[in-house]
């Protein structure tokens, strides 16, 4: 996957010295980029591997459902603060993943911080349970369980 | 209007909601009952604001200048990825120094495993 | 262009920083920083004959032009104390050879004295400034790491509180910074004589004057000199003594520059005030060494006189008066060092330091006893040591201004600093000897050689003021007639 | 329970990079934009910092075996070396030299010795900061 | 108008800092204060980004990124500190 | 704005002052601190403020703020820096050598 | 050059002591010094007849020619007697020392002090420079303090010492500053240019202040009322400087300098009533205690005291004729100076003898109490010969040459009545009527000396040794004095017209003639003149308040000891101690608020004072830019940030805030186009907050100052006023545009030095100095701060120096 960035980066580079323009500037470079996008698209299966950017697009999912939630969890946030009355039950409770490595905990550990009202507040010592602050446990730990199975197989999607 | 024009008051209009985010949440860092509750106003709403300001700037930079600002990008990114990560510090210290969870809270399923079942030693202050 | 100015000052920096590198090689750190401060020394010996044959040197760093660029001047004022200092500190260095021990070398002690010098020096050497300022801090920065080198309880405490003084003296220094740049638009010190010289130095200038006389009061112990005694009297004995050395004199130095060169027209307001504190410093520094029972704190207030003397001067303002306060700066910056390295070593035989519990060194150290003599006899002026010619002139000074209050008071003080240091002889040298055979310690020989050095000097300038009376007089006319600094700096066509 | 700082180390290790790179273009860019020796220095230096959070001291002193102490020195060396320059050439203390260049393949460049002195500033800065840093969290 | 919604919104945001500025001052535990101290950060972020719209230039945009990371450092140290009350640890104390 | 500087400055330094004047070395550190902020504020304030633009040649059009007060401004706050770092440090070993960071409990002569 | 010699010569013997000291163990070193006033009493003899011809010599050596300050000698009649005084009793003493002095005591000391007394004597008399002479003057005072402290292990010695000291350098310095008027008036330090140009002088306001400076100096030296305190204690050094320095020479460098300076001063009304009034007073007062003194060389020193307030008082009495100038019939009135020179030989032949004597009887007996001493004439008959002669001469008796300046010292007090000058017709009475009962006294205390030793019962269980007569060494000179005692008074013309005359024409150098000057001396006129008539009322009341001294010696015992001279002395002393103590220990009481007290109300006072006194404040706010909302609410944050400080109850939340104002100062930087302090404020900020975590993690929470209320609000209007102050100075230099600002300069910035950014070109180019500089600040705060935690105390071994 690498691979295949570098060498779209230098068809940009090469796209950007070939127009010879004077006044070359980011936009010329974009524009070999997606020359060159265009270029491995058409190539990959003639080399035989996955095209790179349907795991790029991947992650560009992994990221638009972060900010999504970000939206929904700030927006449930500011709901529950400018209630009249607050009415909300906090607490803690654990959740077991089945992802392993590093990277996948870290990033399930982000996505769920920012799942609406849901902080972690620790990791198990062998990466496998998850401590969750709940802002509302009665209403919210059922939609986080719900929403961490989403999480994690976006995530083995990218990964795997 | 030209159709830029539309674009900057967009991108005027994403930081002014960004800026009505961050009142309501520094609102909510008053208003809510205890440390971890306020760590989720602090590290969503606070996050969203800032994002949506960033964007809104990036925008108009963008458009009106012409101007591609990639420290902006790299602070957006920035952000958004540190911003759960110390959220998630902050209320893991709090837990771990024994800041108590507002009364009324529900169920605690780190305390067994922090500071096991003893009462009194889990007598927080 | 004249590069050579700039050397007093970079090149002890630069063989400090070497000397971080040879942390362990305590011999080779020892020979550079003696030799370092030879060659400067030997430097500012070259640059007072540049002076002489070409008048006032200047060094535009970066080739820029006063008054836009940072510079270097030397004038005989500024390559004096240069020399002095580098002088005074080469000497002191040879006491700390044999005195400082392992455990202070190794922690850098020679990098931060070499600091402290260049600090010192490009106070002295500085036509800028703001760029005096930031002298002040590197001077002030090594004597604070000087200060705490050791850590002991005390230590610790005085240097905290010597810190904070200092802090509010930077800080009281930006301000009057703030203050003018607000008003004049500019930091090159000749800049300034000439805009204020164009306006005649209104009141509001001769406002601003006075937060640099309030800033450099502090620095030079004058009337504000409550720091002084405590944080003089904590850290090692070499240490001390390149304090009461050359710290305060560099506060003096930046009045005599500020009140002659920059803001000279309001002597009324500026010189009377001056005159008023110095007065009252003196007092206060005869009260305090009358009050001491120790021997530290006696010649702290003896520092503290002598500045209270030597702005006498600047206060009376004659040419008279300017070259004996040039004098009596170069002897009180000798003889001071020399006293401090007494007093320190009279605490390391002894181990005490209350005057009545010493008694009869000069029966087992009879050299050294005689060496205290003199100092003794040049601080309190008595001829034909350093402190000589410099009292003279000042009072001449007086005498033809009509000062006769700061007359008596510079000269009464030479009184009371004859009784505290005589009350020191009489008490711990003479009597009968506290030390028997076997527990006397001997005097290193290279504090002894120090000390003869340090004699050495007194006597020669006492006895050969006259080898230097060329370069003070020239110094003396410069600090009247500040038209011949602007002159150098702003309408020399080079 | 122990701590399990799996979260943080990761995303450290990412976030480190964009700090040493933002460094770097601060060091660069304080020429014609806000930047410089002492804030491209400070900022780099954080990023050590950064590490020395993260992780403990041996750690990080493994990766990065060097005496602080040293690169400061270093850094003050190369600050005051490249004003002692000027003075092989007889040209005023600090001088610096600055021009265009043409070199093989890159072009015509500036090339100035600023760029060393910033260096120095640089290497002062971050060497400063973590003997600092370092000297009192190794403190007892 | 454009420029009226940017005075506006810096304006809220300056609210927010103040208001942040209360819980810094007000507490109770030190978490509260650390998480304020965030978000007046994170707050300033956004100011900082409003500013260089009205003042017309790129020169503030490094400080964005500068605030991003410091506040993200110092809340680890914060954090670090609350925790374990030292923030650079030794091998041995872990 | 600049008289409204000039007076957050004065308060500035008034708080300042109270601190500095008190027995603890703690406060007497953070007064330090705020005279600082003070007069670096000031210095910027009596070289004019928005009388011009950012000093970037290049990426503005109308003349220039005056750059130098922000020059010196840099020194002194590095200055400032490397002072309270070393303030600090010395504080706290005070601290841990005395026993106390109370001024008045710390005595003062140090013939005592 | 043998004048420059004679300087010399002593100063180069003292530096070569130790070497003979060390060669040549065995032999007294006193024999090698002795050849050094010997030689130089012959040379300087040999210049006699020339003197008396009445030529003087001078010589110039440069010293420091630029301030005037040169080495000029000048031998003249003056000078002349003072150098054969010192030369000659210095040889006698040094001699009657190797016999007194045994060779356990460190000789080496003893002689070097002595030779550099003896130089440094000839200094002061030969030097025509008042700046040299002052060199040689404080040589004088420093010698004599180690002289006087020989016996340094005697708590007595050095009590003595140090007042000796004190009070001599004192004198020495007002002397000093008196020197520095006659130079600003004169333009020279030269005493001769100066007298050739009197009128300037005497024209100028300095001339009385001078005159009473150096007075001053004169009068402390000579010990006189009240300065004449130092002298009896003087007496701790070994007798043969207490007859060399404290009775022959030292103490008449005073006199030396009234003398010499008389042609300056001396007819003036002020010097008039000053030299001779104190002089008078002194004479009386010296002979009214020696009498109740019980130490013989206590009595002596009294005794000496007032001597030398007879010659002190002859001096200003001659001082007159210089108002009345030159004319035959107030020549008469120069002889009360003829009769101050003459005495002043007189005395130091008598009474160098005596305490040569006194010498003798200490050494041989071991005590100089008179309550112990009695008997000894037959026992040291030798000894009895020198105390009578003495003590008669003293006395003014026939046939000793004491007789002859005492009568003379009558006629002048007589005389002076007189005139109708310087109120003298209301006032010239004193004088005689003085003089003529201080006479008394001093006969009483002759007798005394002569009664008390020699006669009477001997009581040996209360003397130390057994007495017996001297060693003929020790005898030798005090003999060679008497001699000297009776011969002038057989031949006083030749003493007069050889060594007297020439020194009236020092002093009178306006005066024509100085034969004129010159009296014929006769010990009897051919009829009972006014003088004779005294000198027998002298003997017979003397005689009589001798017999009757047990009697109305408790008189003595009238005057409270609190208010002796010594007493009164001692108490400015003490209580200038113990009041110095008392101040300072109060306001540096070592507490840093106090201190940052004083220095802020200096501040306020100095700053806010002159603001006001000067009216400098202005404010115009008209000129200011707009100020926005969202900048109200940031200064509105950081006085609220800053306020709470205050009254935050925890470190952390203080240093948060402080991090919060930092963090605002940071935008402040950004609102005000600034975007390289906004960076680095912000970095800074947070570094620094992270380092006040870091120091203070040990910390407690923040006590609550224990404070009174009264402190409180002290301290609130003190930081109230301060802020205010800096404040109002702000705004009036906003006011102030009269300059434009350099950096104008710097906006070239790219084209100068290839910069787009003007700060950092400024940083790194312009002021690049400043950058190096303070990179290396901050070098020196990491290695301080690496010094700070890794060098500590170690424990159980504290470091004597830091005791
Ligand atoms: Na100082
Ligand atoms: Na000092």
């Amino acid at each position: 996957m690498f691979g295949q960035f570098i060498l779209n980066l230098f068809i940009a580079a090469l796209w950007f010295l070939l127009k010879d323009d004077p006044n070359a500037s980011f936009s010329t470079f974009v524009a070999g980029f997606f020359i060159g996008i265009f270029i491995l698209y058409a190539m990959h299966r003639f080399f035989g591997i996955q095209f790179y950017l349907r795991r790029v697009l991947k992650v560009i999912k992994l990221i638009l459902l972060l900010i999504q939630e970000l939206i929904l969890s700030s927006l449930s946030v500011l709901k529950q603060v400018l209630q009249p009355q607050l009415n909300i039950t906090p607490g803690i409770f654990t959740y077991e993943t089945r992802l392993r490595g590093d990277w996948e905990i870290t990033v399930l550990a982000l996505l769920l911080t920012l799942t609406p009202g849901s902080v972690v507040m620790e990791v198990s010592e062998d990466g496998s349970v998850f401590y969750i602050h709940a802002m509302d446990i009665e209403e919210s730990k059922e939609t986080v369980l719900k929403s961490i199975g989403k999480f994690e197989q976006a995530i083995l999607e990218v990964t795997e | 209007m030209s159709v830029n024009q539309l674009i900057e008051l967009l991108a005027a209009l994403l930081i002014l909601f960004g800026a009505v985010i961050s009142v309501i949440s520094a609102f909510g860092m008053i208003r809510l009952p205890d440390v971890y509750t306020r760590s989720h106003a602090a590290t969503k709403s606070a996050t969203l604001s800032v994002l949506s300001c960033l964007l809104g700037a990036f925008i108009y930079f963008w458009i009106h200048d012409g101007f591609v600002s990639i420290r902006l990008i790299l602070g957006i990114v920035f952000v958004f990825i540190t911003a759960p990560v110390a959220g998630h510090l902050v209320c893991r210290a709090a837990y771990r120094s024994r800041v108590p969870l507002a009364e009324g809270s529900g169920e605690d399923a780190l305390k067994p495993v922090l500071f096991g079942n003893d009462e009194s030693e889990n007598d927080m202050k | 262009m004249n590069n050579i100015i700039v050397l007093p000052m970079i090149v002890p920096i630069i063989t400090a920083i070497f000397l971080v590198f040879l942390r362990d090689s305590i011999k080779l750190q020892r020979i550079i920083s003696l030799i370092t401060m030879v060659f400067v020394a030997v430097v500012s010996i070259v640059l007072l004959q540049l002076i002489q044959t070409e008048g006032i040197l200047r060094l535009d760093f970066s080739g820029w032009a006063p008054p836009f660029g940072i510079l270097f001047v030397a004038d005989s004022f500024a390559v004096l104390l240069v020399l002095t200092a580098s002088i005074v500190t080469a000497i002191c260095l040879i006491y700390a050879f044999s005195t400082i021990g392992p455990r202070h070398e190794r922690m850098f002690f020679y990098p931060f004295v070499l600091l402290l010098v260049a600090g010192v020096n490009g106070s002295f050497l500085t036509g800028d400034i703001f760029n005096l300022f930031v002298c002040f801090e590197v001077m002030l920065l090594a004597s604070f790491a000087l200060i705490a080198l050791g850590g002991e309880k005390f230590q610790l405490r005085e240097a905290l509180k010597y810190v904070l003084i200092n802090i509010v003296a930077s800080w009281m220094f930006l301000l009057a910074l703030a203050y003018l740049y607000g008003t004049l638009k500019t930091l090159n010190m000749a800049h300034i004589s000439q805009r204020v010289a164009e306006v005649g130095q209104e009141p509001i200038l001769t406002l601003v004057s006075l937060v640099f006389l309030i800033v450099f009061a502090l620095k030079a112990g004058l009337l504000l000199f409550f720091w002084l005694p405590g944080s003089y009297s904590v850290p090692p004995t070499v240490v001390q003594a390149l304090f009461a050395a050359l710290l305060t004199k560099v506060g003096i130095y930046a009045l005599f520059r500020t009140f002659t060169l920059m803001f000279p027209f309001d002597p009324e307001v500026t010189h009377t005030l001056i005159g008023i504190m110095a007065g009252l410093t003196i007092i206060a520094g005869c009260m305090g060494a009358l009050s001491g029972h120790d021997v530290r704190t006696i010649a702290t207030y003896n520092v503290v006189i002598g500045v209270g003397f030597i702005l006498l001067a600047l206060a009376i303002g004659t040419e008279e008066a300017m070259a004996g306060a040039v004098y009596y700066l170069i002897h009180d910056m000798i003889a001071k060092a020399l006293l401090f390295l007494i007093i320190g070593t009279m605490v390391f035989l002894t181990g005490e330091i209350v005057v009545k519990n010493m008694s009869g060194l000069i029966r087992n150290y009879p050299l050294f006893g005689w060496l205290y003599f003199i100092v003794m006899c040049a601080l309190v002026g008595i001829p034909p040591l350093s402190g000589f010619i410099g009292k003279v002139l000042i009072g001449q000074g007086a005498v033809e201004t009509g000062s006769y209050v700061l007359l008596a008071l510079g000269f009464g003080s030479s009184v009371i600093v004859l009784y505290s240091l005589l009350r020191i002889f009489l008490a711990s040298f003479f009597g009968e000897t506290s030390i028997s055979e076997d527990d006397k310690k001997p005097i290193p020989r290279g504090a002894m050689v120090s000390f003869m050095l340090f004699a050495l000097c007194i006597v020669g300038l006492g006895v050969g003021a006259e080898g230097i009376a060329v370069y003070v007089n020239d110094a003396a006319y410069t600090l009247v007639n500040p038209s011949v600094y602007v002159d150098a700096i702003l309408n020399a066509n080079e | 329970m122990k701590v399990n700082d799996v979260i943080l180390k990761t995303v450290v290790r990412m976030v480190v990079f964009i700090v040493l790179t933002f460094g770097m273009y601060l060091f660069f860019a304080g020429h014609n934009a806000p930047g410089g020796g002492f804030i491209g220095g400070l900022v780099l230096g954080s990023a050590i910092v950064l590490l020395y959070l993260t992780y403990d001291i041996e750690t990080v002193h493994k990766g990065m075996p060097f005496d602080f102490k040293k690169v400061a020195a270093l850094g003050v060396l190369l600050a005051t070396g490249t004003a002692i320059g000027s003075l092989f050439f007889d040209a005023p203390f600090l001088t610096q030299t600055d021009g265009y260049f043409t070199i093989p393949i890159l072009g015509e460049k500036h090339l100035s010795t600023v760029v060393l002195f910033e260096a120095g500033v640089a290497l002062t800065v971050i060497g400063t900061l973590v003997t600092i840093i370092l000297s009192i969290s190794e403190d007892e | 108008m454009i420029n009226t919604i940017l005075n506006m919104s810096l304006f809220l945001f300056m609210i927010a800092i103040a208001i942040s500025l209360f819980r810094v001052i007000k507490g109770p535990s030190l978490p509260d204060r650390a998480i304020a101290l965030d978000t007046i950060g994170v707050n300033l972020i956004s100011a900082i980004a409003i500013v260089s719209i009205v003042l017309k230039t790129k020169a503030f945009l490094e400080a964005i990124l500068i605030l991003g990371i410091l506040s993200f450092i110092g809340t680890i140290a914060f954090s670090k500190y609350i925790e374990r009350g030292v923030i650079v640890e030794r091998k041995s104390a872990d | 704005m600049e008289s409204l500087m000039i007076i957050l400055v004065g308060i500035l330094v008034a708080i300042a002052t109270y601190l500095i004047l008190s027995r603890s070395v703690f406060r007497v550190i953070m007064g330090t601190a705020i005279l600082s902020h003070a007069v670096h504020l000031l210095l910027l304030t009596v070289g004019g403020l928005k009388k011009g633009d950012v000093p970037i040649i290049g990426q503005a059009d109308e003349a220039f703020t005056d750059a130098l007060p922000q020059a010196l401004i840099l020194t002194a706050i590095v200055i400032s820096f490397a002072v309270t770092a070393f303030l600090l440090v010395l504080a706290y070993r005070m601290y841990l050598t005395n026993g106390t960071d109370d001024f008045s409990q710390l005595g003062g002569k140090s013939d005592e | 050059m043998i004048v420059a010699f004679s300087i010399m010569l002593p100063f180069i013997a003292a530096a070569l002591i130790p070497f003979i000291y060390r060669r040549f163990k065995n032999i007294h070193l006193g024999w090698f010094v002795l050849v050094v006033p010997a030689v130089l009493f012959t040379l300087l003899a040999s210049y006699i007849p020339r003197i008396a011809n009445g030529e003087t010599f001078v010589k110039t050596y440069e010293w420091i020619p630029t301030f005037g300050i040169n080495i000029t000698t000048y031998l003249d009649g003056l000078s002349m007697i003072f150098s054969l005084l010192i030369t000659g009793v210095g040889s006698l003493v040094i001699l009657y020392s190797i016999f007194y002095l045994s060779t356990k005591e460190s000789l080496h000391h003893f002689y070097c002090y002595l030779l550099l007394f003896m130089g440094a004597m000839l200094g002061v008399v030969l030097s025509d420079n008042l700046m040299v002479l002052y060199v040689f003057w404080e040589l004088t005072s420093v010698s004599s303090f180690l002289l006087i402290a020989f016996w340094h292990h005697r708590k007595a010695s050095r009590a003595g010492a140090r007042k000796a000291m004190i009070i001599t350098v004192s004198g020495g310095v007002a002397m000093l500053a008196g020197f520095l008027m006659l130079y600003v008036a004169s333009g020279t330090f030269s005493i001769r240019e100066i007298i050739a140009n009197l009128e300037v002088v005497q024209a100028s306001a300095l001339f009385v202040p001078a005159m009473l400076l150096v007075l001053l100096g004169a009068f402390t030296k000579s010990a006189q009322f009240p300065f004449h305190i130092w002298l009896p204690d003087a007496m701790e050094a070994p007798t043969p400087v207490s007859a060399y320095l404290h009775s022959a020479t030292m103490v008449k460098a005073g006199i030396y300098l009234v003398a010499r300076t008389t042609p300056i001063f001396g007819g003036h009304e002020v010097w008039f009533w000053t030299v001779s009034g104190v002089g008078i007073l002194t004479l009386f007062w010296g002979s009214f205690n020696a009498v109740k003194q019980f130490d013989l060389k206590a009595l002596l020193a009294y005794s000496t005291i007032s001597q030398l307030g007879l010659i002190m008082s002859l001096f200003g009495l001659g001082s007159a004729a210089l108002h009345l100038g030159y004319a035959s019939d107030t020549v008469i009135y120069t002889q009360a100076t003829f009769a101050a020179l003459f005495h002043l030989i007189n005395h130091s032949t008598f009474k160098g003898a005596l305490f040569m004597m006194v010498g003798i009887v200490d050494h041989e007996v071991g005590t100089r109490d008179i309550r112990r001493l009695g008997g000894l004439m037959a026992l040291m008959p030798f000894t009895f010969t020198i105390a009578v002669i003495g003590s008669f001469s003293m006395a003014g008796l026939p046939p000793f040459n004491g007789f002859l300046s005492k009568e003379m010292f009558f006629a002048a007090t007589v005389n002076i009545m007189q005139l109708n000058i310087f109120s003298l017709d209301n006032f010239g009475l004193i004088f005689p009527v003085v003089a003529w009962i201080a006479s008394i006294f001093t006969f009483v205390y002759c007798a005394i000396i002569v009664m008390r030793t020699f006669f009477g019962k001997i009581q040996p269980d209360r003397l130390e040794k057994p007495p017996h007569e001297a060693p003929i060494g020790m005898l030798i000179s005090p003999y060679i004095l008497i001699t000297f005692v009776v011969g002038i008074f057989i031949f006083p013309n030749v003493l007069g017209h050889y060594i007297l005359q020439p020194a009236m024409a020092s002093i009178y150098p306006m005066f024509p003639s100085s034969e004129e000057l010159t009296p014929h001396i006769a010990a009897w006129h051919g009829y009972i003149n006014t003088e004779l008539w005294m000198t027998f009322g002298v003997i017979v009341f003397g005689i009589l308040l001798y017999r009757t001294l047990k009697k109305w010696r408790p008189m003595y015992q009238i005057f409270p000891q609190k208010y002796t001279f010594n007493a009164i002395y001692e108490r400015i002393i003490g209580s200038g101690e113990s009041y110095s103590s008392r101040i300072t220990n109060r306001y540096m009481n070592g507490h840093l608020s106090y201190y940052f007290i004083y220095i802020y109300v200096f501040f306020i006072a100095v700053l806010a004072g002159y603001a006001l006194y000067a009216d400098v404040l202005s404010w115009d706010p008209s000129k200011d830019s707009a100020i926005e909302p969202y900048e109200l609410i940031l200064v509105f944050v950081m006085v609220f940030a800053a306020g709470a400080i205050l009254f935050a109850k925890q470190r952390i939340t203080v240093v948060l805030l402080n991090g919060v104002l930092g963090y605002s100062v940071a935008f402040f930087f950004v609102l005000f186009r600034a975007p390289d302090l906004a960076l680095t404020q912000l970095v800074v900020e947070s570094i620094t907050t992270a380092l006040f975590l870091l120091a203070f993690k040990y910390l407690p929470k923040i006590q609550p100052e224990k404070v009174s209320n009264s402190i409180k609000i002290t301290k609130a209007m003190i930081s109230i006023a301060v802020g205010a102050t800096v404040t109002l100075i702000g705004l009036a230099v906003m006011n102030y545009d009269k300059f434009e600002p350099i950096s104008a300069y710097f906006e070239d910035a790219y084209n100068l030095a290839g910069g787009k950014n003007i700060v950092n070109t400024i940083l790194g180019d312009f002021r690049a100095f400043d950058t190096m500089l303070e990179v290396v600040v901050l070098f020196i705060a990491g290695l301080g701060v690496y010094t700070l935690i890794k060098l500590k105390a170690k424990k159980g071994d504290t470091d004597v120096e830091s005791k």
